[in-house]
C-alpha cells in the first residue's frame, strides 16, 4: 500500500504548478472568463511545448504515454485555477475517444495533431434532452451518395468554441446503443457553434444545417461508437474529477487563507465554530473527491475493474465541488462575490461541471447497476 | 386561528379601485428584462416615475403616517395592495430603495419631529431615492466595527470621510442613509451615528463594483454594487438622526426590519415561474412536471417555500398585531437565505444545465432561473450573513448570553 | 387575520398542561415504554372524564363537538409528552373513521363508548408490505354462510394491545380502492396481537386466524371503505402533526435548558456557536411543523380544500420531529441517551410516527398529486 | 499509488493459517444474539477464552511489540489478522476492550520501561480486560476538565475517590485506566493524571446506566453503560503513568486514537448486512434493491460507506508509513459519527419501519438495523462529540488559534 505520489508524479506537480502561478494567476483566469473561445492561443502552445496535451496518449501517436494517474496530477493542477481551455476536451475526452473508437489509421491521421495542438478536438453528445445515456443521442444523419448529411443540434458541448474538429455521436440505428461517432470539419460549411451565455463555462451549442460529412469520416465501424465511447469516458472521467479535486483544493486553500487574515469582532474569523463548520464542510467534500477519483485511477491503471469507482468518483466529485463553492462563499461573504477575487470562476465551473459528463443521480444509478445490486 | 385576511366589501372595492388603476399604469414594458445600459436605465426612469405615481395616491408606503406623506392605510389594505402589486411581478417600491425603506422607519422611530417632517415626505412620495451604506472593507458581519468611515463635527456640520462597499445598484441614487463613526476611540457600540444626507454633496464619488451577482431585492439584477467615496464631504448637523454616538440603537430598528422582523406576505415568485417552466418545458416528449425524479424535487422545494411563506406571514401578524417577537425576525432571514442557497443544487439537479443559460432557446425564460442560480448564493449574505443571523436567533432565544436579547422596535410615532 | 389561539384554546391548553405536569412527568412517560399495552387505566378514566376521548365527535354521539383546531391544542399537550396509549388511534382516527365510514346505526352504537373510554378503538390498516396506499391491502376475507372469514396479518398497527376494537380494512374487490372497511372484536377467537419489540412505540402485528365476523360487522357499504378512511385520515393526520409539534416543543424546551445550565470549559454550553447550531435547527424544524400543521387545521375547519396541506403537514412533522431528536442529541451527548431522562422516548416516539400513517415521500408524491401538477 | 497490500506469497501463507485457526476456534454460537443475561454472560466468556488463545500466538494486539507480549507482527501481517477476523464479524480483541487498546498505546508512548513491563503483556495476551474511565458527570466534551474524581499521593501510593459515566459495557472488567485530577488547585490542562488500576480493589463500586443504546465497539451493544464511584480506594503510586499532573500530555495520545487517528482497514459491516437484507426481502413480490427509491438510498449510502473506507485507509496508510497527519484523525471520527447518525434516516426511509423493529418475524435478522438505528444516534458522542472532533480540526487545519495544533504521538517504544 502507497498513497503517496511517485517521484516523476511530484515532480511534474511542481512544474504544473509553477507554469501555473507564472502564466495564470487570478487576474488573467478572471480575464478569460467572457471570451467566446476558451482558447488562449499562447497558453495552448505553451501547454503543447510541455507535452500536456498528448498526456494520455501512447509514444506511437505523439503523446507521452503517461497512466491516467500521471494526467490526474497535471489536471489537479489546472483545476485550481480553473483553468479553461479544451485541455480536457481535447487532450483528455477528445483523445481517449479516437483512441478507442479509430481505426489505425485514424488514430494516425488525427492524434498527433491533438499532442502538438493543432488539432483541437471536442466531443458532442448530449442534446437538447441533456441526457448523457445513448438513448439521448438522436440526432440521424442522412446518407447521401455515400457520405452522411447533418441536422440538428448538439447542446452544452464543452469548448466547441475552440475547436478545429468536432466528433459527433450519432443514432445509426434503432437498438439502444446503435450509435456512431463522425469526425467532422468544425469549420465545415453548415456547422455553427456559439458560447451559451449565462452562469456557465463555454458550454456550447453546435448547430449542424444540411453538414456533409464523407463516409470516411466514421471513426471506426457503424454502431460500435457507444461502446468505444464509453470506454473513452470511464478512462477520461477520473481525470476530469482530478480537475474537480484541483479546483476544490484551490477554494479550500482561499477559505482557509481568508478565516486566518479577515478579522472581524476583533478577531481573525477563523475563531468563529461557524466559519469553522463551513471549513470543514468544504475539507470533507475535498477529501472524499480526491480520494475517491484517486481509488477510481488507480483501479484503471492497474486493470482492476473500475466501472463502480468511476461514477462514484464522478458523482462524489459533482457535489463536492458544488457545495465547496458554497460553504467558500458562507466564509467570504460579500468578498467572495467579487468577481476580481477569483471565487466565482470556480463557482461556475462547478455549477458547469455538475452536470458535465453526467449529474451526480446519473452516476449514482450507474454504479448501482455496475455494483449489480 | 385564521391564516387570511377577511376582506369587506368597501377592502374589495379598494383592491378593484387598485387593480384597475395598475392595469392602466404599469406598462409590460417596465417588466421587461433590458436590452443595453441605457435601456436599462430608461427602464428605471419608468419604474421611478410609477413609484411617484404611486407615492402620489399613498399607495408607495402605503402603511407609513399619512401626515409624513404616507398611505396611512390599516394593515389590510396594505395587504391588498401588496398582493396586487405582486400580482405584475412588481414589490413596493418597484426599485431598490433599501435605504428608503428602512431609513424612513428608524426615522419614524428616533428622528426629531422636524427631522420626520424633512426627511420622510420625499420618500413615501417617491421622489427620492435612498441607498443605505453600510459595509466598509473592514467592517461587514461586524456592523458595529465601523470605523473607515467617520464623521467629525465642524462648526454647525459634520465632515464626513471614508468609504462604503456593496452599496445600492445601478442608476444612482438621491439620498444616502449611512452609519458612520463618531468617535474613533469611544467604546463599541458608542461610537456610531446615522445619517440622512443628499447624494449629490461634493466629495462624493461612486465606482462600481463588479459581482457575481446582487441578490437584490425585486427586480435589480443589474450585477453591479457600488463602492461610495466620501472626501471631506460636509454635511449639516440635521442630518444626524438618532443622536451623536447613538448609532446603535438606531441600528437595532433597521437591522430588525432588514433581518425580516417585518414580516412578509405574497407567494414566492422563483417557485410560480419553475414550476410553470416544468410543466412547460418537454424532454423525450414528457413535461419536467410529469418525471418522478422532477416531481421529488419540486415537492421539496415548494414545501420549502411554503414554509418561508409561513414564517413571513407569522411575523408579517406579529408585528401588525404588535405581539412579542423573539427570534422570529432573523429566523425567517436565515430560513430564506438557506432555502435560496439549497435551491440553486435543487433546481440545477432538477433541470439541469438549462438553469444556468440566459440563452432564449434553451435557458428558461428571461433567464429567471440562471439570476436565480447566481442569486441563490449571493443573497446570502446582504443584511447580514446566515451566521449572522444565527447570532441573533441564539440570542434571542435566551442562550449564548447571560441575559436574552430583546428584538428591536419597529413602530414608530404615527 | 390572527395567528393566536382563541380563548377556549388557550383554556384547553392550560387544563390540559397542568393535567400532564401532574399525572405523566418524566419518569412516568418514561416508566410506561416497557409495558405490552400502551393504555393505563387510571390515566385512561381522568382522560375520558375531562372529555378528551370524544373531542373530535358530535355531542349525537357523546362527544363534545370540538373544532379539529380544539383537538389539535390538546394533542400538542399529549404529544409533549410524549404520553403514550391509544389517544389518537381511538379518540381521533378511530373515530373519525366510524364517523366516516360508519352507518348512523353503527356510529350510535360504537361511538358513545369510544368518547366514554370502554371502547377502545384501533384502525388497522398497513400489512407486511408497509404501504399506505389502497394497493397495499391484500387482506381478503372470504365469504362463508353471509358473514366473513379473516386469515392473514396487518402489520405496524398502532396501539393494538390495548384496543377492544379493530376495524380492519380490507380488500373486496379487484379495482384499485376496493376496500371495504370491517369492524371487529379484538376478543373474537382467532385474533391475536402483540407489540412489536425494538426502537418503536406500541405498533403492533395483530393476526387473524379463520377469524369470524358477521355482515353486521361491515362498516357502511362494501367497496366505499377506502373513500371513508381516507376522509377520516385527512382529519386525524392534522391532529397527530400536532401530537408531533408538542413533541418537538418539549424536546425544544428540554435543549434550550440544557444549553444554559449544563457547564463545559467553564461556560454555559450554549456559549458555543456549534451548540446554538443545533437549537436553532432543532428551532426552524419546530416552528415549520407548528405552522404548516395549523394550516392544514384551518383550512380543514373553515372547510377550504386543504389535500394538499394535510400532506405537506405530515411529511414537515415526520421529518421534523426526527431531526429534532437528532439535533437534541447532538446538545445533550450522553447525557440524553440516558433512558430515565425522557429525551429517548421522544427519539422513539419520532421514529415510530415517521412512518405511521405515511413517510415524508409518500405525503410528498400525493401533495404533488393533489396541486395537480 | 497503492490501494491495496501486496501480499508475498509468506504473508498469503499466514493467512490460510489464520484462516483455518480461526475456523478451528471460533464457535458460530459466539455470535449468537444473547437469549438471557446468563446467556450473555456465557458468550463473554467464551470470547475473553477465544481472546486468550489469540493472545498467547500474539494475535490479539498485532503489531504490539513482542517483548511485551504482542505479536511483534508488521503492518502487512496485521491487516491479515484484522481481515481475517473480519471475515467472522469479529474485532481484535473480539470484546470490549477499550482500555486495553488505548491504554496500551498510552503506555507504550509515556509510561517508564518498569510499567510496560507490568501493564502490557497481561493486556497483549488477553488475560485482562481493561476498561478506560474518562468522564464525570461535570466533564465530558471538557475532559480537561476532569475534577470530581481526584487523587491524592499518600505514602507510597495515591487514595482515589470519586465517580466516572459512561464506562465500559457488561460482564464486569480487570482493569481500569484511568485519569483523576491530582492538583484541584492546579492550572488547566496540569492538573491531571492517568492510572492503570485493577478493578478489583476494595472501594471501587459499579452501577448499571440504562441507554437508549451503547454505540460501542464490535459486538457489544448491551444498551448498558456503567457508573463507577471509588470511595477511598488506595493505589500504588507505580500506577501512576506519564508522570504527576502529565495527564494532558498522555491524553493527547489517547485522544488521537480514539479520534480516529489510527485509522481502519476493512468493510463497514452494517452496510453489507443492508445490502443483503434488501437484496432479499421482497415487497409486492419485488426485491427492495430492485426498487428505484430503495436503490436510490441504498447508493447515497453505500458512497458513505466508502468515503468512510477511503478516510479510514488513508488514516491507516499515514500512521504506519509515519507520515504526518494534521486533521485527519477527527476528520474519520467526524464523518463516521454523522454518517452512522445520518444513516439512521436513510435507512428507515429506505426500508421503513421494519428497521425499527427486533422481531425475528418483522424486523431485519437479529435485530442488526434496529441496533444500528439506536447506536447511529449514540455513537455520536463517546469518545469525543461531533462537535469536538470540529474542534479539533478547526485547531489542526490552522484556523480558530495562533498556532496550528499538532496531531498526538501515536508511536511509541518498540
Amino acid at each position: 500500500m502507497d498513497l503517496s505520489l511517485t517521484e516523476s508524479q511530484e515532480m511534474l506537480r511542481t512544474t504544473a504548478r509553477s507554469f501555473m502561478q507564472r502564466e495564470t494567476p487570478v487576474d488573467v483566469v478572471v480575464g478569460l472568463q467572457k471570451a467566446e473561445s476558451s482558447l488562449e492561443r499562447d497558453l495552448w502552445a505553451k501547454a503543447a511545448r510541455l507535452g500536456w496535451l498528448g498526456i494520455v496518449l501512447p509514444a506511437e501517436y505523439g503523446g507521452s504515454g503517461d497512466s491516467l494517474s500521471d494526467a490526474a496530477v497535471l489536471y489537479e493542477e489546472l483545476g485550481r485555477g480553473p483553468l479553461p481551455g479544451p485541455f480536457f476536451s481535447s487532450g483528455v475526452l477528445g483523445a481517449l475517444t479516437v483512441l478507442e473508437a479509430g481505426t489505425d489509421e485514424q488514430r494516425r491521421r488525427i492524434l498527433p495533431g491533438v499532442a502538438t495542438g493543432e488539432t483541437v478536438l471536442t466531443v458532442a453528445i448530449t442534446e437538447p434532452n441533456t441526457s448523457w445515456g445513448p438513448g439521448g443521442i438522436t440526432l440521424a444523419p442522412q446518407g447521401r451518395n455515400g457520405s452522411f448529411v447533418l441536422n440538428g443540434t448538439k447542446l452544452f458541448v464543452s469548448d466547441a468554441t475552440s475547436a478545429t474538429d468536432l466528433i459527433v455521436a450519432v443514432r445509426t440505428g434503432d437498438g439502444p446503443t446503435d450509435v456512431s461517432l463522425l469526425h467532422v470539419d468544425a469549420k465545415a460549411r453548415g456547422v455553427s457553434t456559439r458560447r451559451l451565455p449565462g452562469f456557465l463555462s463555454w458550454q456550447c451549442e453546435v448547430s449542424f444545417d444540411n453538414v456533409q460529412v464523407p463516409a470516411t469520416s466514421l471513426l471506426g465501424e457503424a454502431q460500435r461508437g457507444w461502446a468505444a465511447l464509453s470506454r473513452a469516458l470511464e478512462r477520461a472521467i477520473p481525470i476530469l474529477c482530478a480537475y474537480i479535486v484541483g479546483g476544490c483544493q484551490a477554494v479550500y486553500e482561499k477559505s482557509v487563507l481568508y478565516t486566518q487574515t479577515r478579522v472581524q469582532f476583533g478577531v481573525p474569523i477563523g475563531r468563529f465554530q461557524r466559519v469553522q463548520d463551513h471549513v470543514v464542510r468544504l475539507v470533507n467534500h475535498l477529501d472524499s473527491a480526491r480520494w475517491a477519483t484517486w481509488e477510481a485511477l488507480w483501479k484503471l491503471d492497474t486493470g482492476r475493474p473500475a466501472t463502480a469507482s468511476v461514477h462514484m468518483a464522478k458523482a462524489v466529485a459533482s457535489e463536492a465541488y458544488l457545495d465547496v463553492c458554497n460553504a467558500a462563499h458562507e466564509v467570504h461573504a460579500g468578498m467572495g462575490v467579487l468577481i476580481e477575487y477569483g471565487l466565482p470562476a470556480h463557482t461556475q465551473m462547478s455549477r458547469t461541471l455538475f452536470h458535465y459528463l453526467g449529474d451526480p443521480r446519473w452516476h449514482k444509478r450507474r454504479m448501482a447497476d455496475a455494483l449489480e445490486w | 386561528m385564521d391564516f387570511e385576511v377577511t376582506y369587506t366589501e368597501e377592502q374589495q372595492r379598494f383592491r378593484r379601485e387598485v387593480r384597475a388603476w395598475l392595469e392602466a399604469n404599469v406598462a409590460p414594458s417596465m417588466l421587461r428584462t433590458p436590452t443595453s445600459a441605457e435601456d436599462n436605465y430608461r427602464r428605471y426612469l419608468e419604474l421611478r416615475d410609477l413609484g411617484r405615481k404611486l407615492g402620489a395616491k399613498g399607495w408607495l408606503y402605503p402603511t407609513a403616517p399619512a401626515k409624513y406623506g404616507g398611505g396611512g392605510l390599516d394593515v389590510d389594505h396594505a395587504i391588498i395592495l401588496e398582493e396586487e402589486v405582486d400580482r405584475f411581478d412588481l414589490s413596493l417600491p418597484p426599485y431598490y430603495d433599501s435605504g428608503g425603506r428602512l431609513g424612513s422607519a428608524s426615522i419614524l422611530v428616533w428622528g426629531t419631529e422636524e427631522q420626520r417632517q424633512a426627511f420622510l415626505p420625499p420618500i413615501y412620495r417617491g421622489e427620492v431615492r435612498t441607498w443605505q451604506l453600510l459595509t466598509e472593507p473592514g467592517a461587514g458581519s461586524d456592523l458595529a466595527g465601523v470605523r473607515m468611515t467617520t464623521a467629525v463635527r465642524d462648526g454647525d456640520g459634520y465632515v464626513i470621510r471614508g468609504q462604503k462597499i456593496f452599496v445600492g445598484s445601478d442608476n444612482g441614487t438621491d439620498r444616502i442613509w449611512m452609519i458612520v463613526n463618531t468617535d474613533p476611540k469611544g467604546k463599541r457600540h458608542e461610537n456610531l451615528s446615522w445619517f440622512m444626507i443628499d447624494a449629490s454633496l461634493p466629495g462624493i464619488t461612486m465606482q462600481p463594483m463588479e459581482l457575481m451577482g446582487t441578490g437584490g431585492e425585486g427586480g435589480t439584477d443589474s450585477g453591479v454594487k457600488q463602492t461610495v467615496f466620501f472626501d471631506d464631504v460636509r454635511v449639516p448637523a440635521f442630518a444626524l438622526v438618532g443622536g451623536e454616538n447613538k448609532g446603535w440603537t438606531v441600528a437595532t430598528t433597521h437591522l430588525e426590519l432588514e433581518h425580516g422582523g417585518g414580516g412578509r406576505i405574497g407567494r414566492n415568485r422563483v417557485w410560480d415561474r419553475l414550476l410553470r417552466y416544468c410543466q412547460e418545458t418537454k424532454r423525450d416528449g414528457v413535461p419536467l412536471s410529469q418525471q418522478q425524479d422532477v416531481r421529488d424535487s419540486l415537492a421539496d422545494i415548494y414545501i420549502k417555500t411554503e414554509v418561508q411563506r409561513l414564517f413571513g406571514l407569522r411575523n408579517f401578524y406579529l408585528t401588525y398585531a404588535r405581539k412579542p417577537k423573539s427570534y422570529e425576525g432573523p429566523q425567517l432571514s436565515y430560513y430564506r437565505k438557506t432555502t435560496g442557497l439549497w435551491m440553486t443544487g435543487a433546481i440545477l439537479e432538477a433541470v439541469g444545465p438549462a438553469a444556468l443559460t440566459t440563452d432564449p432557446a434553451w435557458g428558461a425564460p428571461s433567464g429567471f432561473l440562471e439570476t436565480q442560480q447566481r442569486n441563490g448564493i449571493v443573497s446570502v449574505h446582504p443584511g447580514g450573513t446566515t451566521d449572522i443571523q444565527r447570532v441573533q436567533m441564539a440570542r434571542r432565544i435566551g442562550i449564548g448570553r447571560s441575559t436574552r436579547e430583546k428584538a428591536g422596535t419597529v413602530h414608530g410615532a404615527e
